[in-house]
């Protein structure tokens, strides 16, 4: 498959053929050479509190339970009894002292140990292993600054390798305060008729819409410069804004100007003087560029394959594909612990409004993605290209951050790469075949010596 | 809260209340749907939850995450976006009908001022054969006054904890 | 047109003349029906069109396309064709569901000539699993007589640019 | 059995308490809701046959399967069921919707007890994006007690040959 | 595909592989090597009355016509026009002369004879040979004892040979009584989003669900004892019942105890007089051992593939795949003619209140099977196995019953029967590559001469 | 597939095998050798009136845009983007200057050329080649007599040797009268659950149904004869008619009465004096024959693979095929632009009476066809085969008319005609292996002189 895999994306014209958003043989191969293999967001560590506490959510279109532990650490398993297969768990989230099938009772104990059986001395003889039928658990689970990840591949590099140098842009979020970050409200989810990609594609580089499929929003909400992008797509100021990429896969998008997160926001006073109160408590932790430049910049971070969030707008979201054709979308508010509780509120509510089921920006995009999907199915339209051609002549290392960077938010830089690193998993046999692009971090950890 | 049935004149005024604010609904008057509203008007609506019914803590969810929580202010921010003529999504208009049912109406502690519950469905038909509907339950509180039944406050209960439709750009 | 609302005594007239409406249809008693109607009954739905809300041009549909444009004689001709026992696929008959909300009712310039509003849904079972659910508003003038309201003029606005079911062997 | 319209006062009053009726229900307020029924309850609901129209034969079919064929007894049976706790089906909720159209009622032949014709549509939510409805027409008898309105006797027909969800562990 | 189908199943050990409930070619070749092969139940004699009586049916996605000829036997035929193949038939019974195609007018007798044919002189010059555009008919059609059933194999063994064994445990109902048994009422016809395997296997064998999945059920119907199982699966006594199988993938599940059948009677009483009333008649049919300890009992009978029939609850069932994860589920009331009309009220009203659409029995049933189906979905859960391996000890020859027998209704045997039967039929290319276990039965027989 | 396509179809005894109305392979065959390769009807000139006049069509399953140029020529488009693949129109008629994308803003001018981009300068750094990213043209389009055709393929013949002989009998509706045809009133578009080729099969030769599928609709709208068909399929009068095919896989029903044509108009009178008064003088345009005997007649034309037209009933329609077992039909009322404004509106609603969502007659063959395309889809159904074999002795040619000509509407030869041509359209790889059948026509060319 490798070879006509080639032909599907061109990372140095930025095209990319369509059928990729429709074939189902290479939505089956996504499911395994990515979703079963990549690191996947689970869970934020404030969804789970006290022991006992789960979560129901998904790693690719399989099911999982991620349980807070006795210990305190995190384990995540397959949602399903290892006897006949039933579901284990029907709510979304709450807090067990042990999991019970529904269908004949085995009874899970936190840790996924299958801690008693009915009738297990009158029908079992007292000759089941309990030892061999636990609950089936991820092969590696971690996490990092309060974002619990897993994978279902044990030969997956580390966490922290994965993440590589797109720790260094996800502080500015997770680190910036000593208390960090917490999810707030439930889960907002919507049903998309869309192809996966084109959702990530369009938050990890896509601030050329925003002027454009967003201008009717823009024009009710914006209450500060967005790195001069303007409605109706007429003017951006890209000087002061960047889009970074070269991260194994991951892409930031970022403005420089340590403000413009509350650009959306009617009244962004009381978020403002969040800012400036707390701004040298961050410049004290991050560091002057960081702490002045990039806290509190609308900020666009994609972890690949299906984890994106946005300080600033404050929302947090992950993708869960349900067919080449359809996935299933979940956001959250996410703010500092320390934000006083008024903020938090207001934040949550902007979130909702701006990008929620009923939110004023999302429900711009929801039309434009799925009709690029359908438009990749007819018999020609599958053949046909689509395109991220935008300043191919972008991308250099900057001294003040890692990555490959080039200028401004209105920049497909990021895109190209997704679907660079896309091929590469799509590509790869397991993960040795899988180039890593740490090692500007390595050399910079050198020179720091 | 509930003070009981009102009589069949207020029951029958709210229910053709409820039945012309669906129809301007439908029709995208908002100008005439905004008279019908309280200016310190409250519209609600929560993320639906799946929780196993013992679950009674609030300490994994103490706080509700809204998909409308809005006041005159936001509700108008709502109408202008539509009003840019820039909601590509909307145009062409999917045609929208607003189906109300199961109207009740009580008398509340304060005078003239009633509660009311109702069912609501909306019926959308998107581009060529995709249709969309959702289900809902709504409790409303409308004040009599000089100019007729204002919507006070609303708190709708959506019936989905996955929405399935890609996007609300309608008020229910 | 609008003449203002009705007093309750008619406005509930009207409600139970629309539900047994509804209900004979349901049941194909297309005679009692029929005493339902004027004899010079208009009975209209025409195809939507989903075209920008900026194309106000007609010059590219100087006629509308009718679903029903019927008269008595043509109404007269559906029930007829049911009759003749030729029709085969409404045999067995596919249960249906006329399914009527949302009604609101005005006097208009002409005495004891009412204008009422009203959304239906059909619902169809056909056979073994497959259902059919089609919705539209309906604009309707009924006229006060001796015996009873009778149907003058339906205007029915479907809500489908593209119709799904294979068939309309009913009244809306 | 149909004894003509009743008043408006007692036609409202059944709108009201059918409404309450699909409010209690959709609650799963099962107390409160076993106080609106007479202690000699019928509750029925048949199996629908696809059989051509000329087929009047019972010969094939001399009995009627029944999906309710409910006294009290059994009723109290389904809901003593729910509150066993152990119907694991239905934790966490299936958010469901009674949602009552067509509203007629009739004077009998009996004093203080009336006939009242109703469609329900039941809408539920169940796990993440699946979604079930069903359709039925309800027949009812309704006896005025000095306690309120209380059902005697409900006929619902179901409109599907084959019914599409997994359970009914709901009353219509 | 035989050696990839192998490691689908492992017998001794118990366990399947969880893509045979989901994966598309499999049921592809499900549908040819099993719903193509074997023998189907079609209809009860009593549905077919007088000649001309019809129903409408399905053999595996195939629809089906099943008709009582005037010299009273039975025919089968594809519901379908040798013209322009419409549907011949749109209702689901009835009675005809003829079958008249809606769309041109051919009409068939009830033989499936094409009989006339509108404007043949005009139109088909009398050129067109009616003699070979009959109605498609089944390869086989047979009947036994009042159940009508058929294969599309012209190769496949009589139908006494396939049910072989078997019929010793249907005449438990079948022949208790002189005027034998009889549906009454109509299907109550049921779609649910299930494999229909994970139906099957749960009726064959799966007593072990009862008191659990069924707790809230069976604490306000339960008015006596069966064998043991109790709420909560805090107990069972296996002492008094058998599981059977090894029967040509037939199974039975069944108490001793000559009453149990009523166990979920809140009144059984006029039940239990009908039993003892007739229990010496009983006995004068089937002998002291099937006539004491089975006749009464709760039993579930399961004929491969997918009818299975419930003495006692007085159930019968059918399912008709419509997908690798959906099926039809018919159910009537079954019961003997002699029944007094006020105990076949009876049963009727507890056979709709237990396994009906609202049912208290199968309401509990649909959520977990479609669980079971839906978690064999993804990526991941479908490479999982699910286990039936429970008494992996049992399973010996009895003398007083045919058939391979292990103690209790709460035993997994008879589900790894199942599916290896399933394995079997899977795998062969024809009915000769099929093992026959009648030779137990052909012994038997000789010790008798 | 070549080979097992062969076995598909039988020409000679009118055979055709079930599963190409369900098999998913040989639907995407179609979509690449039909309907990616034939001319495709797009739209009436009527429809596209002014200079940026456009309709919303479909070519197989790819959507298409197909606008009046500036100079009154008529382009077509993939509706879709070529940055990122949304859909450019969502409108289904009207008028604009440009498409504007919804999605970033791009802008193409009226002939398809990327006219305008947003932030080109400042975003695109002026780099981006606009001329390589005008929207993606069909390869060839072309009109005949008012009627705009389109194909996918270069390579494909020039549509007036598409229609070939079949131009003889467009004429006789296109052609009659002076000013030509218009369409009126807007599409009726409905959605059936039917295999596309079972819709064109019908209307292209099955005059065999009419008398007993619709003989409820004709009891209560027939005003005149039309060939001796009457109600119950009792009789039929073929001398006065023939079917025509042999044209390229076009085929054609006639009556040669000159006024059958408003047979189903309860009140013909004004028809009909329309079109005595109009007679002579479509005789000087088509000469006698056509004038005579064809001109008014009821006549069924189609339009291989996928336009049917029918003079005198009025309609015209086109199917899109949606999948295996769905389409989409899209009918227009057809009329002659001299006629007068009573009649058109008269012929519009009888249109929409008889052939409408509503329509007396389109109600009864929906559900026919449906059966047909559901009964094609079982294990042992799709190996079932289906007939045209009525009147396989007919098919001669005449002096007075092209083509293949068998007597009367009641005759299965133009079924045959079209699946031979189904035939060769699937296994040729190229359109130089498909046969042309214009020959005929050159012969007589030749005679003539
Ligand atoms: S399937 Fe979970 S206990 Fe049996
Ligand atoms: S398809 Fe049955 S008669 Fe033609
Ligand atoms: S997709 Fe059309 S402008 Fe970008
Ligand atoms: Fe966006
Ligand atoms: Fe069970
Ligand atoms: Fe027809």
């Amino acid at each position: 498959m490798k070879q006509n895999l080639d032909d599907l994306i061109d990372f140095k014209t930025g095209r990319q053929k369509r059928l990729i958003y429709s074939d189902p043989d290479i939505y089956q191969q996504e499911l395994k050479n990515i979703f079963a293999r990549c690191w996947l967001f689970l869970a934020h560590d404030c969804q789970l509190k006290e022991p006992g506490d789960f979560i129901r959510t998904f790693m690719g279109e399989d099911e999982v339970l991620v349980v807070r532990q006795q210990d305190n650490s995190v384990k995540a398993f397959l949602n399903t009894c290892t006897h006949r297969g039933n579901r284990l768990c029907k709510a979304d989230h709450g807090n067990s002292k042990t999991f019970v099938c529904n269908y004949h009772g085995w009874s899970f104990s936190l840790d996924g140990q299958l801690s008693s059986v009915p009738l297990e001395e009158a029908a079992y003889h007292n000759k089941l292993d309990k030892s061999k039928f636990g609950m089936t658990e991820v092969a590696q689970i971690a996490s990092y600054k309060g974002l619990i990840f897993a994978t279902f591949d044990k030969s997956a590099p580390s966490l922290e390798d994965y993440l590589g140098e797109m720790k260094w842009y996800l502080d500015i979020w997770l680190d910036a305060m000593p208390e960090g970050t917490e999810l707030i409200g439930t889960a907002m989810k919507v049903e998309l008729p869309v192809n996966w990609k084109l959702a990530v594609e369009n938050v990890s580089g896509d601030g050329y819409h925003l002027g454009w499929a967003h201008a009717g929003a823009m024009t009710v909400t914006t209450s500060m410069d967005l790195s001069g992008l303007s409605v109706g797509n007429s003017d951006v100021n890209n000087a002061e804004a960047v889009s970074v990429a070269g991260l194994n896969g991951h892409t930031v998008l970022a403005a420089l100007d340590g403000l413009s997160g509350y650009a959306f926001y009617p009244e962004p006073e009381i978020a403002v003087d969040y800012l400036q109160k707390n701004r040298p408590t961050v410049i004290d932790r991050l560091g002057d560029y960081r702490g002045e430049n990039m806290w509190g910049s609308q900020i666009n971070l994609t972890v690949f394959p299906n984890l994106q969030m946005l300080p600033g707008l404050n929302w947090f979201r992950i993708y869960h594909p349900k067919g080449p054709g359809k996935f299933e979308m979940w956001t959250w508010a996410m703010v500092d612990k320390e934000m006083p509780d008024e903020l938090k509120q207001k934040i949550l509510n902007n979130v909702s409004r701006t990008f929620g089921p009923a939110g004023l920006f999302d429900n711009d995009d929801g039309d434009n993605l799925q009709a690029a999907t359908e438009q990749s199915r007819g018999w020609v339209s599958r053949q046909m290209d689509v395109y991220t051609n935008m300043a191919l002549d972008g991308g250099h290392s900057r001294e003040e951050m890692p990555g490959v960077v080039s200028e401004g938010l209105v920049c497909e830089q990021n895109q190209r790469y997704v679907y660079r690193r896309w091929l590469e998993m799509m590509s790869a046999d397991n993960w040795s075949d899988v180039p890593s692009y740490n090692n500007l971090q390595e050399a910079r950890a050198t020179e720091a010596k | 809260m509930n003070g009981g049935q009102v009589s069949n004149d207020i029951y029958l005024d709210l229910q053709r209340q409820l039945y012309l604010e669906a129809r301007l609904l439908s029709a995208e008057q908002y100008d005439d749907w905004l008279t019908l509203l309280c200016d310190d008007i409250q519209y609600e609506m929560e993320v639906p939850q799946r929780r196993f019914r013992e679950d009674k803590s609030q300490s994994r969810a103490p706080v509700q995450t809204p998909i409308f929580n809005d006041d005159m202010a936001s509700i108008l921010m709502r109408i202008n976006r539509f009003k840019t003529g820039f909601v590509w999504s909307e145009n062409p208009i999917n045609a929208i009908r607003h189906i109300v049912s199961n109207i009740e109406v009580f008398h509340t502690d304060i005078p003239e001022q009633y509660l009311a519950y109702s069912v609501i469905e909306v019926h959308r038909s998107r581009l060529d054969s995709e249709r969309k509907r959702l289900t809902a339950g709504r409790r409303d509180l409308w004040n009599k006054t000089e100019t007729g039944y204002k919507l006070l406050k609303r708190t709708a209960t959506l019936d989905d904890s996955v929405v399935l439709d890609s996007n609300i750009n309608y008020f229910f």
